[in-house]
């Protein structure tokens, strides 16, 4: 089900950890969904100089975060913005449409992270919204079971 | 390969597929004809039907075939609210029963009836005075799974179907996990209707049965030609029905000696966990449960990771989470015994199978730390544990 | 032994039980799982889905296995009429459909739903006028099958389809016997509905698909699991899955030279039964006919009969009257040609499949002069018959 | 699905024709259920002394056929009367249940005849009613078809 590039990450995952004293964390997800994500960020001079990640997840979810922490590495914030959540399962060569979501959870703690560095830095980044927990919708989609 | 996913499937079972074999291409005259070439499967339909009835308990003319435990269920459940819409609108289940079911009463929800979904206990278990509790004058059903499929809870059955039977009332039960592992009585266990899925016991898929206990008014799910006796429409799957119960046949061969065994090695890969992996839980009754299942809940991580790492190494689990089929919500029966989501998420399930060993266990032993490592290396949820408590 | 019965049911062919033996035993994983061995068939399952969409026309995501024939003519038919309850309440279908449709019918009818039954010609055909004609603001389903599984009659379901089109109204047809015989194309016919069965075209028994146009809205008849995305739940047989679509693909392979082939034996063993055997008729329309159907009446004597003594000879056919299996009430298809009951009684089909020969055909038309003669000889209506026009 | 016997009875049956001056002849059934059963007795000092028969019908009717009329003859009309249709299925080692109509038929047809025979000879034989066509009733068993 999933591409050899997102097996690749997930088995082999780069970015795992934390960083001490990051300038930006930020956290998404919920239990619910069983995908909860923290990205944290080390800037500098407005540069990404580290990303890290830890993630309780699927392997789609560890995947994500993988690779997402790897794009906006060495990446202005602008830059980093542009990231979006396809262009990570891009990278990874696709996901299966149930695991799209992943994708966009690793945008989501992106952006909450930047928010997290903008405000205690009290900057406004252009485009940045406040972080909405998105995952509090409805997954509307059936269950098997066997 | 390490095949731990029974309860999913079992494959076919060579003395089955050679039984089935010949009436595919040799015997392939549709059972309803009148010549010589299709009486003989007629005749093969009509064995299967005595061995099927014969493990059950039941007579042959109670044995209703089906496409799978889904269409059994489904044709029960039903079939008996249709039945019996002028006597009454409610119906009693649990709820940890498996879609086939739950699917089902929830339909009858939107066509007016009403459905009580008893709560089970930590254990997986609803108890016979639960039962009674709910029963109301205008109850017209009871539905109550014989096994759970994903933590293997074993349900008072016969107690059940006592009270049933004192206040009058139909009692159907999803067998679908217990045929061919539990010996099974209907009539000692007052059971009216019984699902079962042949898949489940080394048989094909796409086969099963209802019993339908004699003089039970239920229509048909499908409507068509005269097939089983008319209450069962469609062209019969032969080789499907003598593959179930060849299957059937050898699953209660020896059941004693191939439970102890099965016993022994999921009490050895259950002690195996508890004591190399800390943070982890048993889910389902310890004593009353499948003696096939292992279902144990991995906190700080989330179960699909945990099976892709095992499946890279050869090991087929299934998540406790219906998750990784598609579904984003938790498994329904986890929540049900009061788990948090993040440890419903985070559950495996282990089914053996007649042929696992020790030494597949052993591996499995082997793996499992270091991989439940890795994945708290990584979570969150472990980094706020571990920090909360340092 | 002459098999002519090849609209009962047909042999699995070698190859199409050569490509499902894989998937009983070695690759039998549940493709709802998340592990490698079951992702193999769950692309198994996506491949056939192709398959099947490709021989009619349609698009993968519209294809749906169901357990058979049977199971998606209820599912189309009882589903649409739930689903449009709120439309309205009639049905229009004809008086010569399977009882797969007529069944959930007459089940919808006790529902408090009007179904219009619309009279074939003396051909077993129904016109899209008189379907046009049939159309009433409350309308919600047009069911017609697509060729008549005992007399062969191939309707006209493009010009019904536009109808039902023009009216906007939901077209199902349960082309279980046209399947794999004739070419079908769902777009350019405006089929909503579509309904096969694997058996009827060397595949297994026990396998079906229902074809649901995409954006049509149509609640799950078995409610479960979330196979065939929620719409119809079930482990899925993959085996019989696999199996459907291989044969589906044979049939179609050099359809054109087959046909050419069976139409010759058809009219060979017409016109030799009419030059020999006097007071016959042909039941079906000549020319619109399956290539491989033949339905004679033999006037003054009984179906089974002929059948028993054909059978003696190795040569299996099928009465046109369904008294051979159970019910004493002639064919309500060929009463609905307008046969008196003892030609509808008197009635033998034969149909023809790939393998058959000129040879055979010579056999039959050899023994079946006799025995009609020697039935006729103790016949009382022949006697009757012979008394008056002499 | 039929015994050797009913078999055998249909592929060789005995007494299959008509008799010229019948004393009694009885026709019972009627070609909706598929069924028409024509018996032919010789009746001499109360003695059947021959018996044919004509049926159009599968072959329970036609075994039963030939099977009644073959335990008739040489019987005397007392006798012939508690032939029964059990009796004569017993003789043909059964018939499947839905067949078992069949020996009712060729018992009615025999009575029929009977019947016949009584009434031209304006006697009354103990325990015979007049011949009622039973074949009117609803055959309610379903259909099976492929
Ligand atoms: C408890 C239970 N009920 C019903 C079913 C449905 O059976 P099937 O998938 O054969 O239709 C299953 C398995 O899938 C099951 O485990
Ligand atoms: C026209 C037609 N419809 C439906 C069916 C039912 O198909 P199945 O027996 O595979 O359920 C049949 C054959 O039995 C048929 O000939």
């Amino acid at each position: 089900m999933y591409s050899q590039k997102v097996m690749e990450c997930f088995m082999n995952p780069q970015n795992v950890g934390e960083i001490e004293n990051a300038d930006g964390v930020g956290t998404v997800g919920n239990p619910k969904c069983g995908d909860i994500m923290k990205i944290y960020l080390q800037i500098e001079d407005n540069i990404i100089r580290d990303a890290k990640f830890k993630t309780f997840g699927c392997g789609a979810a560890i995947a994500t975060s993988a690779m997402l922490t790897q794009m906006i590495k060495g990446k202005s914030i602008e830059e980093a913005m542009k990231v979006t959540n396809k262009a990570v399962a891009d990278a990874l060569d696709g996901l299966p449409p149930v695991k799209m979501h992943c994708s966009c959870l690793a945008e989501e703690a992106l952006k909450a992270a930047l928010w997290n560095y903008a405000e205690r830095n009290g900057i406004t980044i252009e485009g940045l919204t406040p972080p909405a927990n998105h995952h509090e919708e409805d997954h509307a989609a059936a269950a098997e079971e066997n | 390969m390490i095949y731990l996913d029974h309860a999913a499937t079992t494959p076919v079972k060579p003395e089955v597929l050679e039984a089935m074999l010949p009436y595919f291409t040799e015997h392939y005259g549709n059972p309803s004809s009148v010549y010589k070439i299709a009486q003989r499967n007629k005749k093969a339909i009509d064995d299967a039907r005595a061995v099927v009835a014969g493990h059950l308990g039941a007579q042959p003319n109670e044995i209703f075939f089906t496409s799978g435990g889904t269409e059994a269920d489904n044709w029960a459940i039903k079939g008996i609210a249709a039945a019996l819409k002028e006597k009454g609108n409610h119906v009693i289940t649990t709820n940890i029963e498996h879609h086939a079911v739950l699917h089902p009463c929830q339909y009858l929800e939107k066509q007016g009836y009403e459905v009580t979904y008893l709560e089970v206990n930590a254990d997986g278990l609803v108890s016979a005075e639960q039962v009674e509790a709910a029963i109301r004058p205008e109850t017209i059903l009871i539905t109550i799974m014989y096994a759970n499929n994903e933590i293997g809870t074993i349900m008072p059955i016969a107690e059940i179907g006592a009270v049933a039977k004192k206040h009058g009332i139909t009692f159907h039960t999803d067998a679908v996990q217990a045929v061919g592992q539990l010996p099974i009585d209907v009539r000692a266990q007052n059971i009216d209707l019984l699902s079962l899925s042949g898949h489940k016991f080394y048989g094909p898929k796409g086969t099963g049965a209802l019993y339908i206990r004699r003089g039970l008014k239920l229509p048909p799910l499908l409507h068509g030609g005269g097939q089983e006796r008319s209450r069962r429409a469609g062209t019969e799957n032969v080789p499907g029905i003598v593959g179930l119960a060849t299957a059937l046949d050898l699953a209660y061969q020896d059941l004693e000696a191939k439970n102890a065994k099965l016993k022994a090695l999921r009490d050895y890969l259950i002690d195996g966990i508890e004591a190399r992996i800390p943070y982890c839980r048993l889910n389902g009754h310890r004593e009353a449960r499948l003696p096939n299942n292992v279902n144990v809940s991995f906190e700080f991580i989330e179960g699909e990771s945990l099976l892709l790492l095992l499946d890279m190494e050869g090991i087929a689990a299934s998540s406790g989470s219906a998750c990784t089929s598609g579904s984003l919500d938790p498994s329904h029966v986890l929540l049900a015994l009061g788990l948090p989501y993040e440890q419903a998420h985070g559950s495996i399930r282990f089914t053996l199978g007649e042929n696992n060993t020790r030494e597949e266990m052993d591996v499995v032993l082997a793996k499992l730390p270091p991989f439940v490592e890795k994945l708290r290396s990584m979570s969150p949820l472990y980094e706020d544990f571990v920090r909360q408590n340092s």
